[in-house]
């Protein structure tokens, strides 16, 4: 019989929004008569609503949102991940600033959207660097609201994830005081409704095999990828340009490292008051012996 | 003449301030464009034909919206002016339900309709309700007892005492509740297209939002001021049409 | 120029006879110990009064003695505090075949003159509308809105209002006090004409003794809300007020309103 | 005493069969906690002294912003209704002005007044002012304009006039509108509250949105309910004291 | 038990003579070629009128022959479409020393009947108030809501509102229409009493013609827009109804306006 597959997306999320607008999976999914349905959300927390009501099958989020919504007791499980990208989040401050690095953040104005991320990177930044997190003032934006702030001089610092913090590199000149290279990995995963999972492993498979095909593709063929999605972003091809090419777009399977580094920010949450109760990131794993993604 | 240009005046000074504040750099382009920026902005998505999938779609949302919630405002409305039970019964309650914002309501809406149209189509309309609940529940209230009293004695009974007299007297509060409604329901929209749209002026608004395009930003400001403007045109024809026995609006 | 003529001849016309609900005979109404009370103030206190089907009652009393409130009560507009009113119907019924001319005109600002007219007829009854419209003299001023009408117009198209309808009890609270002499009397003949054609109960309140006197069968005094007079007219109709018998019968009511305070 | 009672028997009928529905597991709990548990979550915050932080700080940007969006509709209202010349020259830019939405607004407001207090004290008297705005304007327009010419001859001007005419015939229409921004000034705050807030019931019901933290989400729609129903004890209070002349508001 | 009986003593009392804007004489006005037309409608047609400082008129005419629109433009509430009117001050003080009683009663319903009768008054006007509210017979009923008063008993408390400003033009449109035979005598003796300590000028318009005689010093009858009768009453006062001059003229007047339509 017929099978939708559901897949939540967000536009900045750039491997599903290339292979949405080249149509590779329809095409793959025709063959197993699976439809595939296109479902936008403007960020990661909505898309999990979705995956948690079962109005969405699959989805490509950040590393914070999995951990929220595994506090909240949504039913998903970790499908596959992105190889790191450390290099996609990053400490900005205006061309103009006096800070000289991480420590000189010490009482300052630092922009951020809770509870993602970025959060995690501050924390973890300012640790290396002698800081607590108490030592300076978080102001919790989203990206487009800090960003306005940002410009203003309403805020010192701002912890951002790419393509905004391309975007203000490239647009305002914005300076990088700190990524993430060398303090955390950024990774991003691709979530699966649990029942859904366990019930259509190859389906799932097959979506994975083909993002992995997509994401080399792009890693090869960068100019020609920004080019393609400059337009559905809305943002300069420059700014595309230098944002994915911060992304690894490597799609892996699940390990038990990629889980133990997620229980490590799921614990700094919890230290941080984010997430009401200690987790388990375990628990949101499918049954080992299951494969959950191709090579 | 003069009353046909006056109207125009104040936007067309604070257009022309804002192209002046840009041209002479006090303001950054990048943080605010130019109306002429705005422009060709608008011009580009209409030519490429989004803008009018954007506006049709918000507009069939919007109108389904307005007709469900501004419907059962209306009767809502008729219920608890007319009868001083269903007042008791339900006024505090629809006061309470009224309060809570929308973007707080999201979550449950998911929960109970899912992410397709019939989440978008119950946030406007629970949006919409209450203006037309409450303004048509006054002007029920407000309608002369002695004219009501009159009509009855006369012999007229439900429906006929409703056409003739109790809403043409509470019609001028009602068209208020209208006008209200009218504006009300694009500005749901934008809460309503956050949840998964695909399309939708709320949604383009949003989502150039979140890429940092001002100048389409501001393209959806302009167009939700011209569709405010719209719907005013329109509730003012009713009302000149409606009211034309009222003094006060001649 | 606006024409104000007043058509006479059109009262006596017969195509009224075959009209919704007109019923040879008005109801009759008996008043028992009736008592109104607003709070504190006792307006009607034990008042007894029969009416008797088809009579023309006119009511006549002092400013605030509670005339209108005991038209409202025979009306069933509002309910009594005490003692109990009778009709020869069922309340219900009563109600139905009643029709009241408020002291105020009370028009649908929003209707039209004819359609304020029209208010609880059908679309037959249109030839109907139109002829009231006529005979109080407004018959150009059909389309108007009532807020352009002047005080005495706006009284008119109420009369006319409560003649369109036939009823079986007509009450009329101070019908014609914004009206001139000579239109006051060509209402006064039209209202004659309709009683005696359609045979209703009347009951009409009026400042004005002559007009008491040639419309009525029985005058009322209502005073500290009770009826203190109740006096019988037995004059031939048409009346004439260059009569003797009538200018007499006028001065003695005179008489009596203007000494009325003085008594008590 | 039915009066007393009838209004609760709504929410109480409601908070039942939502409890019923989650014991008797037709709901999940995962999804929509039990009022039981929003009560626990609700306790908890009360305990802890974060509710009342939340609320302390909301009210203070309610209330601010209801004065000051409040009082400029009221006077534009007045404004317009009263000149002629001022309703053809700004009616149509309020109606259109009116028509954008807050949240696509945020990132100009944030450009304008920054990340503090005045840029959520903007936004909430933004969105009060029109309702203020709105019923003003039409309540003067819907004064008995008999009344106005008798007041004027009588040698009433300016002030006095307003006082003693215009304002008390205009005051059923107003006090509809206070109502409504009463309510409104709430639900901007949980848009408002979405700029650097650290605390506030907007902040406190968007944050756990965010984090999926349904049972404090239902805290802050409970919350709002209740806000809701204080202010319309308020507005009702006031209605039966300065309309106590009127015949339909007893 | 309300108690309307009318304090008769109170209007001779002198405490009313250093009041506010009471000036010896009244506004004297001048009336040439005055039209008015409401699209159409030509209500006033080249009126030529002059009224002296201090003088009582009294107009009678048809219903809606252009009384209130005539005593609209005197009080400077409409404006004419052709023609003038000149008043002793310019049109400014004019109009601040002008109050009108309109032909409805026009309370605020939001203020309860002293609050109505003190408006435009100023706090020391307090007396003023209270006695007028005596003298019409409502002393007891300051305190209340209009929308609880009998239909006269508005008007009373229109015309005592009327009566409070003391001004140099009164204006007095069917002052008295709602009352009863007693309440009218009163009132209008109230009336008269006032003008005479205050030498306003004064303009009434009525429908009761013995009240036409028993007040005004002329008598001008209104006819298609026009003054088609201009009749001094040449009598003492206070006048008598039961004098026979004053019966003869009666009679004429009642003639003039009953034979009117025939005319044309
Ligand atoms: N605003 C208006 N628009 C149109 N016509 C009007 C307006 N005001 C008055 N009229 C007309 O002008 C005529 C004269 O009206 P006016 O009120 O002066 O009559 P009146 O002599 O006072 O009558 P009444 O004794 O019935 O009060 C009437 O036919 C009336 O319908
Ligand atoms: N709803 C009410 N509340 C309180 N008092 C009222 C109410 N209606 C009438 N009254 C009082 O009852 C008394 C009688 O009023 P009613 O209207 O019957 O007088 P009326 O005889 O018709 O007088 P008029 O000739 O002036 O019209 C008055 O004193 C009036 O103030
Ligand atoms: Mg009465
Ligand atoms: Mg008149």
């Amino acid at each position: 019989e017929d099978l939708t597959l559901r897949i939540g997306f967000q536009k900045a999320a750039s491997l599903l929004t290339l292979i949405k607008a080249q149509g590779t999976l329809e095409k793959e999914f025709a063959k197993n008569n699976v439809n595939v349905k296109w479902i936008e959300f403007p960020a990661g927390p909505q898309l999990l609503e979705g995956l948690n009501v079962g109005s969405v099958d699959f989805g490509y989020v950040g590393e914070a949102p999995p951990i929220f919504a595994q506090a909240a007791g949504a039913n998903f499980v970790y499908a596959g991940y992105e190889a790191p990208s450390p290099r996609a989040e990053a400490i900005l401050i205006p061309k103009d600033s006096n800070i000289k690095n991480v420590a000189d953040l010490k009482g300052k104005k630092v922009a951020l959207n809770k509870g993602s991320n970025v959060h995690y990177l501050l924390v973890k930044a300012l640790e290396k660097n002698g800081l607590k997190y108490s030592d300076i003032q978080p102001v919790f934006l989203p990206p487009a609201d800090a960003r306005a702030a940002f410009e203003r001089g309403s805020v010192d610092a701002w912890v951002i994830w790419d393509p905004f913090a391309a975007a203000a590199e490239k647009q305002v000149g914005a300076k990088v005081l700190q990524s993430a290279d060398g303090i955390v990995n950024n990774q991003s995963f691709f979530l699966a409704e649990r029942t859904f999972a366990q019930k259509n492993p190859a389906v799932l498979n097959k979506l994975l095999d083909e993002l992995g095909k997509q994401g080399k593709w792009i890693v090869k063929n960068n100019k020609q990828a920004a080019q393609l999605l400059s337009p559905l972003q809305g943002l300069d091809t420059p700014v595309v340009e230098l944002s994915i090419s911060r992304y690894s777009h490597d799609v892996r399977p699940i390990t038990d490292a990629v889980l133990a580094e997620q229980q490590n920010i799921a614990d700094t949450f919890f230290e941080l008051k984010l997430i009401p109760k200690k987790i388990q990131v375990s628990d949101a794993q499918l049954k080992p012996g299951i494969t959950t993604a191709g090579k | 003449m003069i009353k046909k240009i006056a109207p125009w005046i104040p936007p067309i000074v604070i257009l022309g301030l804002w192209q002046l504040a840009v041209s002479y750099g006090w303001l950054s382009s990048r943080i605010l464009p130019a109306p002429s920026a705005v422009l060709t902005a608008t011009r580009d998505l209409a030519v490429s034909g989004e803008l009018w999938l954007h506006l049709q779609t918000s507009t069939w949302r919007a109108l389904a919206g307005f007709a469900v919630g501004g419907g059962i405002g209306f009767l809502l409305g008729l219920l608890t002016g007319s009868f001083k039970f269903m007042e008791t019964l339900l006024d505090t309650t629809l006061q309470m339900v009224r309060n809570i914002p929308p973007l707080a309501l999201i979550p449950l809406v998911i929960l109970w309709f899912g992410i397709d149209e019939t989440a978008k189509l119950f946030l406007v309309s629970f949006g919409v309700f209450f203006p037309m609940y409450l303004n048509t529940y006054h002007g029920i209230k407000s309608v002369d007892p002695h004219l009501i009293e009159m009509a009855k004695s006369y012999g007229l009974r439900g429906f006929q005492l409703y056409s003739n007299v109790i809403l043409p007297g509470a019609l001028p509060s009602i068209l208020v509740g209208v006008r209200f409604s009218l504006g009300l329901m694009w500005i749901l929209l934008i809460v309503a297209e956050t949840i998964s749209a695909q399309a939708g002026i709320g949604y383009m608004t949003m989502n150039a939002r979140e890429f940092l395009q001002t100048d389409i930003v501001l393209v959806g400001i302009l167009l939700y001021a011209v569709l405010g403007k719209v719907a005013d045109i329109f509730a003012k024809t009713c009302e000149g049409y409606w009211l034309r026995w009222h003094p006060g609006y001649q | 120029m606006q024409t104000n003529s007043i058509e006479h001849n059109t009262v006596k016309s017969i195509d009224d006879q075959n009209r919704t609900g007109a019923t040879p005979h008005g109801l009759s109404i008996e008043i028992h110990g009736l008592g109104k009370s607003f709070g504190d103030r006792h307006v009607l206190q034990e008042l007894d009064l029969s009416i008797k089907a088809g009579e023309f009652i006119a009511i006549v009393g002092k400013s605030g003695c509670g005339k209108s409130t005991l038209l409202r009560l025979i009306a069933q507009l509002d309910s009594p505090s005490s003692g109990q009113i009778k009709w020869s119907k069922s309340p219900d019924q009563a109600r139905q075949q009643t029709r009241i001319m408020f002291q105020d005109p009370r028009l649908l600002p929003w209707k039209s003159v004819s359609s304020n007219v029209a208010l609880g007829l059908g679309e037959d009854d249109k030839a109907v509308i139109k002829k009231r419209l006529k005979e109080v003299g407004l018959e150009d001023r059909g389309h108007e809105w009532p807020i352009k009408l002047s005080g005495g117009q706006k009284q008119r198209v109420a009369l006319a209002r409560a003649l369109a309808h036939s009823p079986n009890l007509l009450i009329l609270d101070e019908p014609l006090g914004a009206l001139d002499a000579l239109t006051r009397l060509e209402m006064q003949s039209l209202i004659e004409s309709l009683w005696v054609k359609e045979k209703f109960t009347a009951v009409l309140v009026t400042h004005d003794v002559s007009e008491a006197i040639a419309l009525a069968d029985r005058i009322l005094l209502l005073d500290d809300g009770k009826v203190t007079a109740n006096i019988p007219v037995n004059l031939d109709r048409p009346r004439s007020k260059g009569d003797a018998e009538f200018a007499n019968l006028e001065k003695i009511l005179l008489g009596k309103i203007l000494n009325r305070s003085k008594v008590h």
